[in-house]
């Protein structure tokens, strides 16, 4: 059951509209109810061949040998699709951000980092026979040791598992192996404080679990384009990794989704649309790959698993006046986005707290396990797992309600967050009360007439002096350079024509690509 | 190899089609007589999103071997609905928003169908029952429950 | 043997969008003949209700009804570029951008209005209902249809509008973390209540009680929607999911929706909740986004919950019945809380 | 090379198709078999299946219950005699998996599945299996221990006396997930009484060894006895003598053998 509290802020709204709102009906609704909503697998295309993906039966190992000769002779295959077929093989989900380094293969090269990896694509007449020709790729693989805890990757001797980043960590500015946040001296609140609290917590990885697994269909249209029924949450980030992946312009795509059966983050890699354009690049002719739901809840992203320290010091009377954060996020064997989660989560800290004294440490580590992504709550809820559970032992520890204790330590309009901005346009002051309200859960007057506009700023508007840690020296000149930080070259050759059917694309002379650059620098920026 | 000729009734209608060995019905509804409204969700038994009624029964279209509906009635959402107009469970899901991403949509109208055709005034519990096989991510299943109560009692919004 | 019940609570916060990479996106409004407009994006709708809030935002700034405007999404060819679905921009940033095709769009609108009046632009308003009239004149007035009828075929204007929103891309202190992360935050409050049986550490939810704060409920069904819908998410994640069960093991990963477990219909409970609006200054109508944040406070709120109910504390998720059993049989039995 | 399908109007042409090729299976409701070729499992190249109206015979009639092996899990819940049996019945999958799934393949479902062979093996059920040489009648015991090997033979159906007495009968699937879900643990109990006595009593378990097994250390703590608080506690704490409950993605070893006598004493003394 919803109820709108229109009365409270009701100050600072205008209510006076006429389509908001109202609970008007989802403009997709007749659809869904009839069936009639039309996803990426609802078309049914002439001549569609299957694509199916050979995947790693361990967890690391060196690749001696790929042997696909029995394959190709299976029958019902129409192409073999290796690691040498994609034109640009190695990449990463953020270089459109210009953020880190290329450190993925679509199919493996010379070693699989994670049980479940790519190495060899089949395309075939029917489903049946890519599971017959799959039998028939021949991997030799030379065992490694593999780590798959955060904290044992992180140790000296620790196995590598990505050779990008040869300690286990994703750069940051091209010098730190973790994301900082230092707001006031965390080591000096600490020792001030009356009690101090510290604990560990670990959240664990999650499957999106969508109804609809990730995929997509691909077929040659005409004028030597493509187009791509997809279930990316995220077109052009697929449109313009497709187009850097396979070298050409992103205008050779014609992408089309918008209607996908759920999301929740784990359709945001881009996972089957590079090597689905590129079987019908291949063959010249429609073909689809789907996860099934075993790969979807193995190999596709799950949301990343996190191992979190907090370490708290709070007064007897409630206030909190410092807050150490140690946290690992588990990137699993490649980054994709757990670099950018590290970072968000930083900014999170503390909570919606208001906390002279803050420090974090977030990590992004890589270990051998399926690539974490995206999910909702990116970054944050595990967080606020660790920060929520801890707030409440604290109120135990200081004998306070919890509810009461939220209130007095809330951040509140004009106080100074830990990532050095002003809090404004605060509310969670007001969201205790009326959860309490809801609830019947009691409190004293005083924390029923606290509001986050009033109380805030002042001496809580203030930086306090923050040590700086001494700045390691850059390992390289510039980390995080990719590819696309190449100079441009100058005048592009002509789109070329579609490849023939049984050749791959020919590599192209000088590095090009035809992605766009989302944004321009982050993370290479130095202060 | 030879392929099986099947014959069947789909929503009212004769059809006939040619299937490999081995092909499942979920396969030759999409693939070859083209109705969409059954979805592919695991390929397991484990989602309901590919859900039937075959002959009246509800069964999961993926695990059904086609050739076994020779000469059976196969219902799917595509013909659930009379002529232009709803079912009164389709209206019942969209007065109560009981579709998000709407891929869960068609396999629990499925089950919602065979239920109420069965047992028209359902408890609460009858229907968490009857929906039980059916997988959603979005909802949190409750507006699904209201809706197919909803539709039970004749009411519109819950 | 006994089930004895607790409560525990958690409030959060919530980031709106991603701005360290440059958050942008667009939206093209354009209207037919008929005055009929379609707005095409490149957004995805994956269940959020993308092309349903989109087109009440489009509506309410047009000044037309809702059933006039169409949304068209996501075709490369056609949508226009939006960095994605994902980090809670969706009616944001792209709310914003429609936002802003759609005055643009409106202002060509109200000129053709005002060329087929005889008025000046500025002197009239739309009702809301598909017609245009002078301020104070009710009768002197169009309709959008007709006003759509004589731009094309008369006063060769496109009625139409291009948005963008962006928030530039926030650059990050490497050494102190300083950043503008968000522009605006979402909030949240939940009570959870739950039974937890000592002898076997099966944890039952009962009930819920919320309150969020989400800048404004554009759409309260589809409000409701995500923020039911999330806290079913969230109890999930608490309880139950893990595709990695005996983490950092990676032994025994579930491979289908038995073993990949999630709450099921008969696993739910009473939610009652309460939404706050307190209008972002950057937000469309001062909306926030509720799809991600709804599930996060639920996760402490049980933890806290269960400890309240049994007095073991489970800092690892997810919270399963022989987690909480071997806790309680450290501890040498359960140990009640004072009851809230 | 897609799948063979050979169909067959008699039991006995099936099982010789099946005894005579490794890579056939009998497809009975499908949830196993095809779910297995959905996922590409090569080594089904063909299927078989019997339209043989004896499969689907039902004889509930007289002390002692024949029921097909093609008799799904929907047909025992709508039929009043197999009363006993609906519990068992009723916790297996969803609406669409009890339509489909049948008697016959339960006895051949692995762990977290096989529920309803729990329940056949704490009633003390005889399999009756068509060979390549003739049908044989086999104790369920002996079946289920020896399933792997049975994988040739057709089931045609499985019998059990009927409990005399409802009470007698108890049974219970524990699950993470309500109302469908996977097994943590199954217990099935017939524990008939005489003159306040406990006498041939039967105790089954799922999930708590490689296959369905027999609690027999607690059987013996309750028989002869009346089945009271002691005698229950008893039973409860020897419920895991014999047990090897592995480790799955729904629960560790250590929690099924922490639990599976909690759950016994709540089942035989009626509490939830």
């Amino acid at each position: 059951m919803l109820e709108l509290r229109k009365d409270i802020f009701a100050d600072e709204r205008d209510d006076n509209l006429k389509e908001i709102g109202k609970g008007t009906q989802r403009q997709d609704m007749l659809g869904h109810v009839t069936g009639t909503s039309t996803y990426f697998d609802d078309h049914k295309l002439q001549g569609m061949l299957h694509l199916k993906v050979v995947r790693s039966t361990h967890s690391h190992a060196r690749l001696r040998r790929i042997d696909t000769t029995e394959a190709e002779r299976s029958a019902g295959v129409r192409r073999i699709i290796r690691a040498a077929d994609i034109p640009r093989n190695l990449n990463t989900l953020l270089s459109l951000i210009n953020f880190g380094k290329d450190d993925e293969p679509s199919l493996a090269v010379d070693k699989v980092r994670y049980k479940g990896e790519p190495i060899v694509a089949v395309v075939a007449d029917s489903p049946r026979e890519a599971y017959e020709a799959m039998e028939k790729v021949r991997v030799d693989y030379e065992p490694l040791p593999a780590v798959f805890d955060v904290e044992e990757a992180l140790k000296s001797g620790a196995p590598v598992v990505n050779e990008t980043y040869p300690k286990n960590t994703f750069t940051y500015y091209d010098v730190y192996d973790h994301q900082k946040l230092r707001f006031g001296d965390v080591e000096r609140g600490l020792a001030g404080a009356d009690h101090v609290l510290e604990q560990r917590y670990q959240m664990s990885p999650i499957e999106h679990a969508p109804t609809e697994t990730n995929g997509s269909i691909a077929a040659p249209d005409t004028n030597g384009r493509y187009v791509v029924y997809t279930s990316t949450q995220a077109l052009f980030f697929s449109v313009d990794t497709c187009a850097k992946i396979l070298d050409v312009p992103s205008n050779t795509f014609h992408f089309i989704g918008g209607t996908v059966g759920g999301g929740f983050g784990g359709k945001v890699d881009t996972i089957t649309e590079p090597l689905c354009i590129l079987g019908a690049m291949l063959t010249g002719r429609p073909v689809r790959y789907v996860l099934g739901r075993e790969e979807e809840m193995q190999y596709g992203p799950p949301r990343g698993a996190e191992r979190i320290y907090i370490k708290d010091g709070v007064m007897r009377d409630g206030r909190i006046v410092a807050r150490k954060v140690r946290a690992y996020f588990d990137s699993g064997a490649y980054t994709r986005l757990s670099s950018y989660a590290a970072v968000k989560c930083a900014a999170h800290l503390p909570g919606p707290y208001t906390i002279p004294n803050v420090y974090g440490d977030v990590y992004c580590v890589f270990t051998n396990r399926t690539p974490a992504t995206a999910m909702r709550g990116f970054g944050v809820t595990a967080m606020d797992f660790a920060i929520e559970c801890q707030m409440d032992k604290l109120a135990h520890l200081v004998g306070m309600d919890p509810m009461e204790f939220r209130i007095l330590n809330a951040y509140r309009d004009g106080d100074m967050k830990a990532h050095r901005r002003e809090a404004k346009n605060t509310a969670l002051i007001e969201c205790v009360q009326v959860a309490a309200e809801k609830a019947k859960w009691p409190l004293r007057e005083e924390f029923r007439r606290a509001s986050s506009r009033q109380g805030g700023g002042g001496e809580r508007a203030a930086v306090s002096p923050t040590p700086r840690d001494a700045r390691p020296q850059p390992a390289m000149a510039s980390q995080q350079r990719t590819s696309y930080d190449r100079a441009p070259v100058a005048t592009r050759e002509p789109q070329p024509p579609p490849p023939p059917p049984s050749s791959p694309p020919r590599a192209p002379a000088a590095p090009s690509h035809g992605a766009t650059r989302f944004s321009s620098v982050f993370g290479t920026r130095r202060r | 190899m030879a392929k099986t000729a099947l014959q069947f009734r789909h929503n009212g209608r004769d059809v006939a089609i040619f299937v490999d060995g081995g092909t499942n019905l979920l396969v030759a509804l999409r693939e070859l007589i083209g109705d969409m409204t059954p979805k592919f969700g695991c390929g397991q038994g484990g989602c309901g999103a590919c859900s039937v009624l075959i002959d009246g029964e509800l069964h999961l279209s993926c695990l059904t071997l086609a050739e076994s509906v020779a000469g059976r009635s196969v219902q799917t959402l595509d013909g659930i609905k009379d002529g232009p107009n709803l079912h009164p469970l389709q209206r019942a899901f969209a007065d109560n928003f009981a579709a998000q991403c709407g891929y869960c949509t068609p396999g629990m109208l499925m089950a919602a169908k065979a239920l109420l055709d069965r047992n028209p005034q359902p408890s609460r519990e009858e229907v968490v029952e009857a929906i039980s096989g059916n997988i959603c991510r979005c909802t949190g299943y409750e507006p699904i429950i209201n809706a197919v109560l909803a539709a039970a009692s004749g009411r519109a919004r819950a | 043997m006994a089930r004895h019940r607790g409560r525990g609570i958690a409030s959060i916060n919530y980031p709106i969008g991603m701005n360290l990479g440059g958050d942008p996106s667009q939206a093209l409004v354009h209207s037919n003949p008929s005055g009929k407009f379609t707005v095409a994006l490149s957004s995805i709708d994956l269940g959020q209700g993308m092309k349903s809030v989109t087109r009440q935002i489009c509506a309410e700034t047009l000044g037309v009804p809702v059933e006039d405007v169409y949304v068209d999404t996501a075709d490369s060819d056609t949508g226009p570029h939006c960095m994605g679905s994902f980090a809670s921009r969706g009616t944001h940033r792209v709310g914003n951008a429609v936002m802003a095709a759609a005055k643009e769009a409106r202002g060509v609108m109200m000129e053709a209005a005002a060329e087929e009046l005889e008025v000046n632009a500025a002197d009239l308003e739309t009702d809301g209902r598909g017609n245009i009239h002078v301020k104070g004149a009710p009768h002197r007035s169009i309709s959008t249809k007709d006003v759509a009828i004589a731009a094309q075929f008369k006063q060769g204007k496109t009625i139409s509008g291009r948005g963008i929103f962006l928030v530039p891309l926030s650059d990050v202190d490497p050494e102190t973390g300083e950043m503008s992360p968000a522009t605006c935050y979402a909030h949240a409050c939940l009570v959870a209540e739950v039974e937890v049986d000592d002898e076997t550490g099966e944890i039952a939810m009962v009930r819920m009680d919320s309150a969020y704060e989400l800048g404004r409920a554009l759409n309260p069904r589809l409000v409701e929607q995500q923020l039911v819908g999330g806290a079913w998410m969230g109890i999930s994640h608490t309880l139950y999911e893990t595709p990695e069960p005996y983490y950092p093991d990676p032994a025994h990963g579930p491979r289908d929706f038995v073993e990949y477990l999630m709450p099921g219909p008969g696993d739910i409970c009473p939610h009652d909740i309460a939404v706050l609006e307190r209008p972002a200054a950057d937000g469309p109508f001062g909306a926030k986004g509720p799809g991600e944040m709804c599930a996060n406070p639920v996760l402490p709120a049980v933890a806290n919950a269960i400890f309240n109910a049994v007095g073991v504390r489970i800092d690892d998720l997810p919270i399963t019945p022989e987690k909480v059993l071997r806790a309680i049989k450290a501890q040498g039995g359960s140990r009640p809380q004072q009851r809230r | 090379m897609p799948v063979t399908v050979k169909t067959f109007s008699n039991v006995g042409e099936a099982a010789a198709a099946l005894s005579s090729d490794r890579g056939a299976r009998y497809f009975g409701g499908g949830t196993l078999v095809m779910r297995a070729l959905n996922e590409g499992d090569l080594s089904i190249s063909s299927i078989v299946r019997a339209q043989d109206q004896a499969l689907l015979r039902i004889d509930a009639s007289g002390p002692r219950v024949t029921i097909g092996a093609g008799v799904t899990f929907a047909r025992i819940l709508a039929e009043r005699d197999f009363a006993f049996l609906h519990a068992p019945a009723r916790s297996i999958g969803g609406p669409a998996v009890r339509n489909m799934g049948t008697v016959g393949g339960n006895l051949f479902a692995p762990n977290p599945y096989g529920d309803f062979a729990v329940a056949l093996l704490a009633l003390d059920a005889v399999v009756s299996v068509q060979g390549g040489f003739g049908a044989r009648d086999i104790p369920i015991e002996e079946f289920l221990q020896s399933r792997e090997r049975q994988a040739g033979a057709l089931v045609l159906s499985v019998s059990c006396q009927k409990p005399l007495a409802a009470e007698a009968f108890h049974y219970r699937k524990v699950a993470r997930i309500k109302p469908k879900g996977g097994s943590v643990i199954t217990l099935a109990a017939h524990l008939p009484v005489s003159s306040g006595r406990v006498l041939g009593a039967r105790i089954a378990l799922g999930s708590m060894a490689q296959t369905q097994v027999r609690a027999k250390a607690a059987e013996r703590a309750l028989e002869g006895r009346p089945l009271d608080a002691s005698s229950i506690t008893a039973a409860a704490s020897a419920a895991v003598e014999g047990t090897s409950p592995a480790d799955n993605a729904l629960a560790s070893g250590w929690y099924r053998r922490e639990i599976v006598g909690v759950h016994l004493r709540r089942l035989l003394s009626g509490q939830k």
